[in-house]
């Protein structure tokens, strides 16, 4: 049942060194906050999952959180390379990092079937491509019914899924909508669940759609954390930040100005963090 | 009117969709074309983007494949489960955009890695959608300029199939769809070949040499029998493709 | 792209002697009305698909129109049996009925198959269960991964899928809402789908939400008829007439009785039926 | 307060629910149970119904397991193949309840045919849900009324796995989930033997002896080694179910 805490709570209470974690979001509603937070708490060690890395991960894996990646488009949106995973991938800095490289269908696919409880996902993909060769993890079952041979992959597990979504109400049920992505299947798959939002509401006001929302019974903490996609967005509260997708480039392609980014940033932010979640 | 080659490229590509397709836009150049026959000549083309939006209309191209534009223009937005699971591997998209670090002559692409997968000299950003996109959609339309060290002679790594490394392995996989029916590059459009499902050039752009698209090509590039020229591109086709990105820088903040 | 037709064209156009077709609705927006032209139009040797028979497959099973019945639960619900379908399995009477029996795990499994294109479902099911024994259409895989055997059923592939939905907008575009069951995966699934619905609007008012839409372009039909799913409801509408599901468990029992309410109600209701799409 | 052998199995049946449960609710006795259980000591226990109506809280029963109160008053309504898929399967319902045709001594169950499968005496409605819902919850709990062609010696059909046809079926084949851990009647209760998992009688209702309950079992049904009396409907308790059956009948205009 969801716990209202505060986000370094959150992050000191759920997500422990070495584990496997998924910040997720798909290019709208990325939990830049809760990865910042994870950054400021010096977590080191962990497997990432994410469909699209994006900066998130970027400044995570350059400040050396990762231990690996699971992931299947690593790109800055619109703009070019992540140059922190490219530096960890092709030069080993800040530290090696082992890489578990899918395609978008395989991982959609794979939170769903973590979602679903299952062992494994089965789909029709990977048909000539090379990276059946480069990762053991896809492998093949043979339709029992017409022979065809299917791509099968592992269900996504992690130990912690972190979303940001617009809203929770008082009882700690959540609220995604626009671009959803595989945020619910990713909060369903997990062994524990955090969700930051925008703000706490009196009522979802979905009663008798079929909106996107999250019980609280499958989500262990609710941060409140406004702008706690920024650069990315939230639809219905901000827009993206695409000065800063362009920014990031430069400041990436760079070790020591990277590293002073993050000290400026992230270290040194978190008395805006904490101010700001008090206001 | 004058324009560039990036220009002709976009208006050529656009040009290929017809007002029935239904089609998967990746970022960039696709999006352009795509978004530019639908503002001239395909009112009623049909915009699916992997995030999840479908049939958006967006009034400025996005600077990311999941901005609020598409979901805000769009007719319904789904999660990307189901977009991979009911609309892509469904078999209901006709056409695909793909591009990519490498190309061969039959159209299979590499974005995974320039060099060794294990030590790579360059790590590229890697399939996203593309390795299901190139089998499932009834088409594809490969979009990227030319040079020497995209048009290759052999891939550094297979990213998505296009018509198999020596032109036979998407038929004898047993897939149904198509597969790549169109190169759109800065210098000339491709087909390939009926049999051998080699590309050939068959339109050059205007002012374009064959002598300029063989030194841009990684491998002995040939010329379908009557080579024509790409038809320049229409004062309103350019009108509304600067519009556009005009829009677009402006709506982005950037440049 | 989806056409605007009377019932009775839509059905005459895309349904054929001897075609597998589904008729969806959990419960909720079942397509009575397109059924009773089924049974109008004379209609045979008909699979029928659907996860719970309901009264519609009661009526269209006992006036013959079915050869097979593929099926998860077939009760009235909330009442108790379904008369003709156990007058079919246990008598054969009008006509010997094939049955193909799933759960409706199985089922919604085969229908989210068949809008993904696949070949078959695989899920953790069946376990312990007599009905493998008795259904070969339920086989098995093993995780590549674990090494754990799931069951595998065929995807559903209707020749036809008919559907109850609230509105059209005027390009054909369906909105469904409420308890929407496996609706939309019935019409992806098939080769042909036709929708009828309570109303044409000139917007169905879903801009940037996460409602359930079905294109134009997957639908080959759509076919205004308002009441269309009584007696069951349309959610927004009008509700469950649980009087008659009550009392159709008297009018089933009995054959001649059976035979006379269909020749009334059905049959002799095509005037009525003509006349409420006309005003 | 005088009161039926109907409303004490009702009684028993939402007893056995608690706060913290997650329930996967079917039509008829399931249902006003757990909405019993809802309205009187567990107000934050949480319904779910197959349809896909998840923490729903109805105000009368619904007739069917799609009805409209349900998706009205229901936190969210997801589609059928999520709520198989996401919700039973992905192991979130603490508890199922089940009934069926007949029942056996290891809480196994048939709701498929009385008789032989291809030539039925009777043809029942089947699995629907259950012979998911049997292996996917944590606990299952079953609610029968007793009689002889009910709680038999041996099933025409296994539709939903309880402990297996000889207790050991459910831990041989590996199922996680315990099961079904109790069986409310008209005339008792019953729980697993720990080993052996044969139900037991652990309590009978008020003014049921242990002869009644023999004679309306198919087989020598056992009896926990200290069995005592069911508690009393409480008054609080009967007022609210003859309640809610009252609303309910004057909502769906049935008696």
């Amino acid at each position: 049942m969801a716990e209202f805490l505060a986000l370094s709570d959150a992050i000191s209470r759920f997500v422990k060194r070495g584990d496997c974690v998924a910040l997720e979001g798909f290019t709208h509603l990325i939990p830049f906050a809760a990865g910042h937070e994870i950054i400021r708490q010096g977590l080191t060690d962990l497997t990432l999952i994410r469909m699209t890395p994006d900066l998130v991960y970027d400044q995570m894996i350059g400040v050396g959180c990762a231990r690996k990646l699971v992931f299947s488009w690593g790109g800055n949106p619109g703009v070019g390379s992540l140059h922190r995973l490219r530096d960890a991938v092709e030069h080993g800095w800040p530290r090696p990092l082992e890489i578990d490289e899918h395609g978008h269908s395989a991982m959609a696919h794979a939170y769903a079937a973590g979602a679903a409880g299952m062992p494994c996902a089965i789909f029709r993909g990977y048909l000539g491509s090379d990276l059946p060769r480069v990762n053991s993890r896809i492998q093949s079952v043979v339709c029992p019914f017409t022979g065809e041979i299917l791509a099968a992959v592992p269900a996504l597990r992690p130990d912690v899924t972190i979303i940001h979504a617009q809203k929770a109400d008082r009882h700690g049920n959540v609220l995604v909508s626009g671009i959803i992505g595989v945020q619910k299947e990713a909060v369903l798959a997990a062994a524990r669940a955090i969700v930051t939002v925008e703000e706490v509401v009196d009522d979802l006001e979905t009663a008798g759609t079929n909106a996107v929302v999250l019980p609280a019974w499958t989500v262990h903490a609710v941060a409140v954390a406004p702008g706690g996609a920024r650069p990315s967005y939230a639809h219905g509260y901000y827009q993206r930040d695409n000065v800063f997708y362009t920014e990031w480039d430069s400041i990436a392609r760079d070790r020591d100005r990277f590293r002073d980014w993050i000290d400026t940033e992230v270290i040194r932010g978190r008395r805006d963090a904490a101010e700001a979640t008090r206001t | 009117m004058t324009y560039t080659a990036t220009e002709m490229m976009t208006i050529a590509a656009a040009r290929a969709l017809r007002n029935e397709d239904i089609c998967f836009v990746g970022i960039g150049l696709p999006s352009a074309a795509c978004n530019l026959a639908r503002l001239t000549h395909a009112p009623r083309l049909t915009l699916v983007y992997e995030s999840g939006t479908i049939e958006t209309k967006p009034h400025v191209l996005p600077l990311s494949i999941g901005d609020g534009e598409l979901c805000d223009t769009a007719l319904t937005t789904v999660p990307v489960p189901e977009m991979f699971q009911y609309w892509l591997q469904g078999g209901r998209i006709t056409v695909g955009f793909l591009g990519g670090a490498q190309v061969d002559r039959y159209g299979n692409l590499n974005s995974t890695v320039v060099g060794d997968y294990a030590r790579p000299k360059v790590r590229l950003p890697g399939s996203g959608g593309a390795s299901e996109i190139a089998t499932a959609c009834q088409r594809i339309y490969i979009v990227m300029p030319h040079g020497i060290r995209a048009f290759v002679d052999k891939l550094d790594f297979l990213t998505s199939l296009g018509h198999g490394p020596t032109g036979r392995e998407r038929r004898e996989v047993g897939i149904k769809t198509d597969g790549p029916t169109l190169i759109v590059t800065d210098l000339c459009t491709m087909r390939p070949d009926p049999e051998t499902k080699e590309f050939a050039v068959v339109t050059l752009h205007p002012g374009v040499t064959a002598e300029r698209v063989r030194e841009n090509t990684g491998w002995p590039v040939r010329f379908h029998e009557s080579v024509d020229v790409t038809p320049v591109p229409e004062p309103h086709e350019l009108s509304v493709l600067r519009d556009l990105l005009q829009r677009t820088a402006q709506a982005h903040g950037v440049n």
